[in-house]
């Protein structure tokens, strides 16, 4: 195979072809009010981990849809799970606990 | 004495006024260019955000119009302004001496064909949000066999400069959320995915329609204009959009698209302009009196507008802006029209 | 920014993303039109600025797709055209990986224009720096003479045809109008700023160039 | 796929393109890369069709690729237009037609800022009289030369001695076409058919018994951006781009592409190479690729040039298969040879691309 010192280089683009329907339904059982989040960002604001590295409850959750559970789990593996969020949620999500139905639900391979 | 009405329109708008134009005893006489009655509201299913089958709300309106002098396929030849009234003749061949005249002539559904990127009529399987009612009204569409992505694109023909509609059509988001739930009804098994740019639930129960799609229903919300539409091998469809929450572009293979054809002035509001003498605005629709202060009114005496003929409205609001219109017409006709020495003065100050 | 570009490309956004959608950049770069014209329409000048020193603006190939599409009429391309001009202009250019290629690209683009009358000229064309020209392009490098005769051109002849020799009244009306339309300051300054890059870095013109003919850092792809 | 409704849009989208009397100005990369292309298009057009077509060798390049690697200046670019639009008038021409899409453009836009801000026309006339002492008149009709091509397709198909049929199976040849971005995505108006569906190339097929194939990734981009091929640091945004578009049509099997931009030929068929040869991949049948053509080129192939004469010998992809299947007659012995039969040797084979 020839090296031309270039290559092709991978896509970005979200494909929600790959969106795994039978994990996301398993947790969506556990954790109904994940289909409510407005993504609206108020999670984010006010989140403590998030000041000092890359976390976002309303990232993890777009994350999730958008087939990339890696992404999603990224998200929350900061969280101190001190439950500013769960006050915030305009939604009144029970932020805490769908966090750790999250990383219960996409960790295991 | 009895004042002769006439009515410009038989959709919601004009039935509305006509039966409560004749319960106050005027004579009522409703034009409608088409061979219905019922407007926009005979074609439709069911409406946000109850779901009511449209079909029951258009009899109400239908059994409380009974009595009214109705010509359909019938459209205005001429009309020529009298000291007071109106001389209208028909195209029908009648004549009628009309104290006040009312225009409710409705809108059009954005011809979808010209939102080129979308492939309507190109690509089989995309249809419209009219073509998604019919097939609930009468559950045939070939393009519809069990589809197990569905797609809907809010904003077609809406907030769009390049089709020359910048303004917002106030009905879409809802009824986009209302059809989400309603496929997702007949196809359980669905994923449905709905393609926005702001969520505008503003009515009453609209909010309770959206939390409702999502939690019962699971239907995904994509914050992003559709940008291209094109089909797979499999006739399939390949649409692209910005998910622009996670600011990266997206695509996603779906078995059926629909677009959310948003409100156009409707095409008979050019012709009827130059007859009435009445401007219309930038955006095609006829322009009130003195905006929200007198709504209904035109800027002709005796000449009033209701519905959709001044900007898109949602079924209660047309039949509220109806109901409003009748009493306009009832002061016109009470406190103004019948004072033959100071008309002119009277137009001057309350019109 | 006094640049008409702007005007014709901007009117107020309403973060669509229509842009984004179809950009060939945005698949593969770390790249979102639609950001940038929010950025620009912000007129916040610190986050201009950053973008005007960051990789992020010569991410765009010019293809403007995205005008065809967008609903308020605006056009990310010519924005970012703009956007360009600035930063070559306030030298902010060479502060980035993406940027600094300016410096090879006006050399090269302006001195065939200059020198020939022509964008690119295949003698300049070497297979060396383009591999992907194939094995055609290695052949037609080595017979150029006999193949452009061959194929009824006219490389370097009198008179019209293709690659005729454009006569030098007309290459030095060409230099006439790069003097007076500043692509000759222009050129000049993005020459400079290169040499200046270069001397900062201790390197050599040709080991700079090379360096930026084929620098690629991973960070730029979006994955 | 509704047929129809294609039809309906290509009928709001015609453009008015003279029949005759044009100014021809060159395409950089065309010459370079495909000088037998233009040869081609002035032998059809003045030879066999007896236009018009008048070339001066005073013009030059419009500086299109140095304006769009942002290298010089809007107002600089706009000048070397204005004294193209000065040399059609003095030989007292008002059809422009331009043999590249980016140039194409490029006159569109220069027009179309001018009519909105008539200062700044006013600004490039006083830089051309002070550079080039030289006045400019404006074109009354730009037309790219794919658009008289396709203006001429029926003459074109009344000469021709072959259709686009593959002659062992009688069946159509399946055509997928390429429109360069600058043709009508800025100005849908400019181009025959409009942006979205555009009719100019799929028009000659038609007429020349092809037939036409969509595919999703049809509107896309080939990649090319300017400084994105250019500098090779960045090239992977230009191939990537292209093995897009292959993914997207592979399924549907095409005989040949056809484009009317120069870069896109170019790049449809090198990238096809480079992904071939990096990768191992091809798209053609049994390892062979899938000819990426212009459309003088096809033009020549259904009116019986000899291909070798069409230069497509300097395409990467071999077009042998597509002869084959057209039944257009060759010597392979010839393909390499200059003129007079001048032994100039042959390029090395591939690796893997057939």
């Amino acid at each position: 195979m020839v090296d031309f010192g270039f290559g092709l280089v991978p896509s970005s683009r979200i494909n929600l072809d790959l969106f795994d329907k039978e994990k996301y339904e398993e947790l969506a059982a556990m954790e109904p009010d994940v289909r409510i989040c407005m993504a609206c960002g108020s999670c984010t604001a006010v989140c403590t981990a998030g000041k000092f590295v890359p976390t976002s409850l309303r990232e993890a959750i777009e994350a999730i849809k958008n087939a990339n559970s890696e992404k999603a789990l990224q998200m929350l593996e900061s969280c101190q799970l001190c439950g500013k969020c769960s006050m915030v949620c305009p939604r009144g999500i029970n932020t805490r606990h769908l966090i750790l139905s999250i990383t219960k639900v996409y960790s295991k391979k | 004495m009895k004042n002769n009405i006439l009515i410009i329109g038989g959709g919601p708008a004009g039935l509305e006024a006509s039966a409560q134009l004749q319960r106050m005893g005027y004579n009522v006489i409703l034009i409608e260019r088409s061979a219905k009655l019922g407007g926009h509201l005979a074609k439709w299913d069911r409406l946000f955000p109850d779901r009511v089958p449209a079909d029951e709300v258009l009899g109400g309106l239908l059994r409380a119009a009974e009595g009214v002098k109705c010509f359909t396929d019938t459209d205005i030849r001429a009309i020529n302004r009298l000291e007071k009234s109106y001389n209208v003749r028909l195209t029908n061949g009648i004549t009628v001496l009309s104290d006040a005249v009312l225009v409710a002539s409705g809108f059009d559904l954005f011809n979808a064909v010209r939102k080129e990127e979308y492939g309507y009529g190109i690509y089989n399987q995309v249809m419209t949000n009219a073509d998604l009612e019919a097939y609930f009204k009468t559950g045939n569409d070939k393009r519809i066999e069990n589809p197990k992505k569905i797609g809907f694109v809010h904003c077609v023909g809406s907030r769009d400069e390049k089709s020359g509609c910048r303004s917002c059509s106030k009905v879409c988001c809802a009824t986009a959320v209302k059809q989400a739930i309603e496929i997702k009804q007949a196809f359980p098994q669905a994923e449905v995915f709905c393609f926005y740019m702001d969520l505008r639930l503003f009515g009453r129960h609209y909010e309770d329609l959206y939390l409702e799609a999502q939690k019962e229903y699971g239907v995904r919300f994509i914050r992003g204009r559709v940008a291209e539409v094109s089909e797979n091998y499999d006739g399939t469809l390949l649409v692209k959009a910005e998910d622009t929450v996670a600011s990266k572009p997206l695509k996603v293979t779906l078995d059926l698209l629909v677009l959310m054809s948003g409100m156009r002035p409707s095409a008979s509001v050019k012709e009827l302009g130059e007859h009435l003498g009445m401007m219309v605005e930038e955006d095609g629709y006829f322009s009130v009196r003195s905006g929200i202060s007198a709504g209904q009114r035109s800027p002709q005496p005796g000449i009033f507008l209701a519905g959709a003929a001044t900007g898109p409205k949602t079924l209660p609001e047309t039949l509220a802006d109806a109901r409003a219109a009748a009493m306009e017409i009832e002061r016109y006709l009470t406190e103004i029209f019948p004072d033959a020495r100071n008309y002119k003065q009277l137009v001057k100050e309350r019109w | 920014m006094q640049d008409y570009r702007l005007k014709e490309g901007l009117n107020a956004c309403i973060n669509c993303g229509t842009c984004t959608a179809i950009c060939p950049a945005a698949e593969f770069y770390r790249y979102d039109p639609r950001r940038i014209v929010d950025i620009v329409q912000s007129k916040d000048d610190g986050e201009i600025e950053k973008l005007l020193r960051s990789d992020t603006i010569w991410y765009c190939g010019e293809c403007m797709s995205c005008v065809t599409r967008c609903p308020r009429k605006n056009a990310a391309g010519l924005i970012i055209m703009s956007l360009r001009n600035l930063s070559i202009e306030l030298g902010y250019f060479i502060d980035s990986e993406k940027g600094r290629q300016q410096y090879l690209l006006t050399k090269d683009l302006c001195s065939n224009i200059l020198d020939y009358g022509y964008c690119v000229y295949p003698r300049r064309f070497d297979y060396a720096g383009h591999p992907e020209s194939g094995r055609v392009w290695e052949w037609e490098g080595k017979h150029l003479d006999d193949v452009f005769e061959r194929l009824g051109g006219n490389l370097d002849g009198s008179g019209p045809g293709a690659m005729r020799r454009i006569p030098q009244e007309d290459l030095d009306q060409l230099k006439a109008i790069f003097d007076i339309t500043g692509a000759s300051d222009r050129m000049e300054a993005v020459r400079k700023a290169g040499e200046r890059k270069a001397a900062e870095w201790g390197m050599t013109k040709e080991e700079f160039e090379a360096k930026i003919y084929t620098d690629s850092s991973p960070k730029h792809l979006n994955h | 796929m509704i047929y129809e409704g294609k039809q309906k849009i290509w009928s709001e989208y015609q453009k008015e393109i003279p029949d005759d009397h044009y100014f021809y100005v060159r395409s950089c990369i065309r010459q370079s890369f495909f000088p037998a292309s233009e040869a081609t298009f002035l032998d059809i057009t003045r030879n066999v069709l007896g236009k018009d077509i008048f070339e001066t060798e005073h013009h030059t390049t419009c500086g299109g690729i140095a304006y769009h690697s942002d290298t010089i200046p809007q107002e600089t670019v706009m000048t070397i237009i204005a004294r193209q639009f000065a040399l059609m008038a003095k030989h007292g021409y008002e059809n422009y037609v331009c043999s590249c899409i980016t140039s194409f453009g490029l006159y569109c836009e220069t027009m179309e800022t001018w009519r909105e801000y008539p200062e700044l026309e006013a600004k490039i006339r006083e830089n051309l009289w002070k550079s080039c002492k030289l006045e400019f008149a404006k074109p009354k009709f730009l037309v790219h030369a794919s658009d008289l091509i396709y203006k001429y397709r029926n003459l074109i198909a009344a000469q021709a001695v072959r259709k686009l049929v593959n002659v062992h199976t009688g069946e159509p040849l399946k055509v997928v076409e390429h429109i360069g971005c600058h043709y009508s995505k800025m100005f849908p108006s400019k181009g025959v058919g409009g942006a979205e569906y555009p009719y100019v190339l799929v028009g000659m097929i038609e007429a020349w018994g092809g037939e036409i194939v969509d595919y999703p990734e049809r509107r896309h981009c080939c990649g090319f951006g300017f400084r994105q091929y250019f500098i090779k640091g960045n090239r992977g945004y230009s191939l990537s781009n292209t093995h897009k578009k292959f993914e997207s049509m592979e399924p549907f099997k095409p005989d040949l592409i056809i484009t009317n931009c120069p870069g896109c030929p170019y790049f449809l068929d090198r990238w096809q190479y480079v992904i071939a040869e990096s990768t191992g991949k091809t798209y053609g049948q049994d390892g062979h690729g899938i000819p990426a053509l212009t459309y003088e080129e096809v033009a020549g192939l259904v009116m019986g040039y000899d291909p070798w004469d069409l230069g497509l010998q300097t395409h990467q992809v071999g077009v042998e298969p597509l002869l084959d299947k057209m039944g257009v007659e060759y010597d392979p012995a010839k393909k390499y040879l200059g003129k007079d039969g001048k032994d100039l040797g042959s390029p090395q084979p591939c690796a893997c691309l057939k």
